[in-house]
């Protein structure tokens, strides 16, 4: 898929799934986003997974434009999960007031996947 | 008393020096015998005093001590700028008060992952934040 | 497990289940929440229960604290689940305007493991 | 008039000295026949100051005292402590304001748990908190 960041974005069965593997600032976070969206319009995918097991630090700028993400996501139909939070990152999150609440989560990929696709069974988007 | 055993400045002028503040504070605490915990609030507290430094301050600089007491092992981060400074500090501190497009929980969440917090600012005279967090043991 | 705190963390099935029976305070409380967060980590749990039976007084802070336990597991993936809450704690709590509104609660341990088997029957987290 | 069938006198220094300020209280509420309500109320109560004390006030004293007025039980408990004191009462008792890493809702909370809530502060004086709840005959 064409894209202009650089965080590489699968297709996996009708869902799709990116891996943030580098920091998320600024031009890079804005370019993520809008590949993911152009993503979900060519591929017409219902679910996102994205797998940040590899974000060492999470801070309140990088958690919002993950929830961003996924309100993005929703707008055009496609539910977007999020996994691999890491333990230090979900407790320095919660301890500075982040209230993640508007993205599911799931343990790892595996996990994301697998409710996409229970979701998907069950009839909902 | 502690002793300040090493010290690195550190400008802070493009979002990769924020970056590059992070990573040293990150290999120092992991050096030092910091955990995963204490590791990620360091380095996310110098990650959102780093940024504001940059957005808000319009760029400053960092200082990294490591101390020592004794028994156990702290860093020390001190972000200075130049820039507009802080009016209304109460207000900032409580949280969810942001004048960007962001949520405000920079300061008030830094404040909660830190042993040591604090803040001087002066309208049109720039901010210095000092925060410092210890080994356990 | 080893753990930095002297709460009890004990694998049930796919669920993890911790039962506070001494005071959380500060330091305490701060490991038992990355005590569980690592637990459920190395477990791949996709479930917690804690069970405060033991409790006799839930101030406003330790309220909090099982809280924020309850929202930092959810980031990871795991589903809380707050059983064993007496009547009086109840009472107390909401007489002072705590509304402990984030976390799912049950009556007792043995609801709460069942409702997280019915969870993960209906394919959820 | 209620008389005070016998007082305590207990320092709050340590968190642990908090937990024993609590636990005083519940045992009298249980032998004074509270029921469990009233004593997780007293004891809750005593909680929140005890904290405030030590936490805001950098530590003081709790006064706890047994009344009897001819047919009830009370327990009356003073807290005490030479910090800050508290500049926006208003503010605090409305609640959900807080200048820690907590909710806000001990002193409102407390206010709703006893009959009687008593609050003395100025600034840079200290705070005095008195609490009094009695037994239901
Ligand atoms: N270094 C600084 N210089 C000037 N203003 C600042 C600085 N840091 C923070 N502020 C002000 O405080 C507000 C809150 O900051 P913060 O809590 O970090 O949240 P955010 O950065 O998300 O807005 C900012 O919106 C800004 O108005
Ligand atoms: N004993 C005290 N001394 C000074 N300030 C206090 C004291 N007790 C309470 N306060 C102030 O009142 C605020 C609200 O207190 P409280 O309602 O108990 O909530 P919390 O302790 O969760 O902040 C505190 O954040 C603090 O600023």
């Amino acid at each position: 898929m064409s894209q202009r960041g650089n965080i590489p974005i699968l297709r996996v069965g009708s869902n799709l799934l990116t891996t943030i593997h580098i920091d998320l600032h600024d031009t890079i976070a804005e370019a993520f986003q809008e590949d993911v969206l152009v993503a979900i319009k060519n591929t017409g995918a219902k679910g996102l997974v994205i797998d940040i097991t590899g974000l060492e630090e999470v801070d309140t700028y990088v958690a919002r434009i993950l929830a961003d993400t996924g309100r993005m996501a929703a707008l055009m139909g496609a539910h977007t999960i999020l996994v691999g939070m890491r333990a230090e990152v979900a407790a320095t999150l919660v301890r500075m007031g982040f209230a993640m609440d508007t993205v599911e989560t799931a343990l790892d990929v595996d996990d994301g996947l697998a409710m996409l696709q229970a979701r998907k069974a069950l009839g909902r988007k | 008393m502690a002793d300040v055993v090493q010290r690195w400045e550190m400008p802070i002028r493009t979002e990769d020096d924020v970056i590059l503040v992070r990573r040293k504070a990150r290999m120092l605490a992991q050096e030092r015998g910091f955990d995963a915990f204490a590791t990620a609030a360091l380095t996310t507290a110098a990650s959102e005093l780093g940024r504001n430094a940059l957005v808000h301050g319009g760029g400053g600089g960092a200082l990294i001590e490591h101390l020592a007491d004794g028994t156990r092992s702290g860093i020390r981060i001190t972000f200075v700028d130049r820039g507009p400074g802080i009016a209304d500090m109460a207000r900032v501190l409580a949280g969810g008060y942001s004048t960007a497009r962001s949520l405000g929980l920079g300061l008030s969440g830094t404040r909660r992952l830190v042993e040591e917090f604090d803040i001087e600012s002066a309208p049109g005279a720039g901010t210095k934040v000092v925060i410092c967090k210890w080994t356990r043991y």
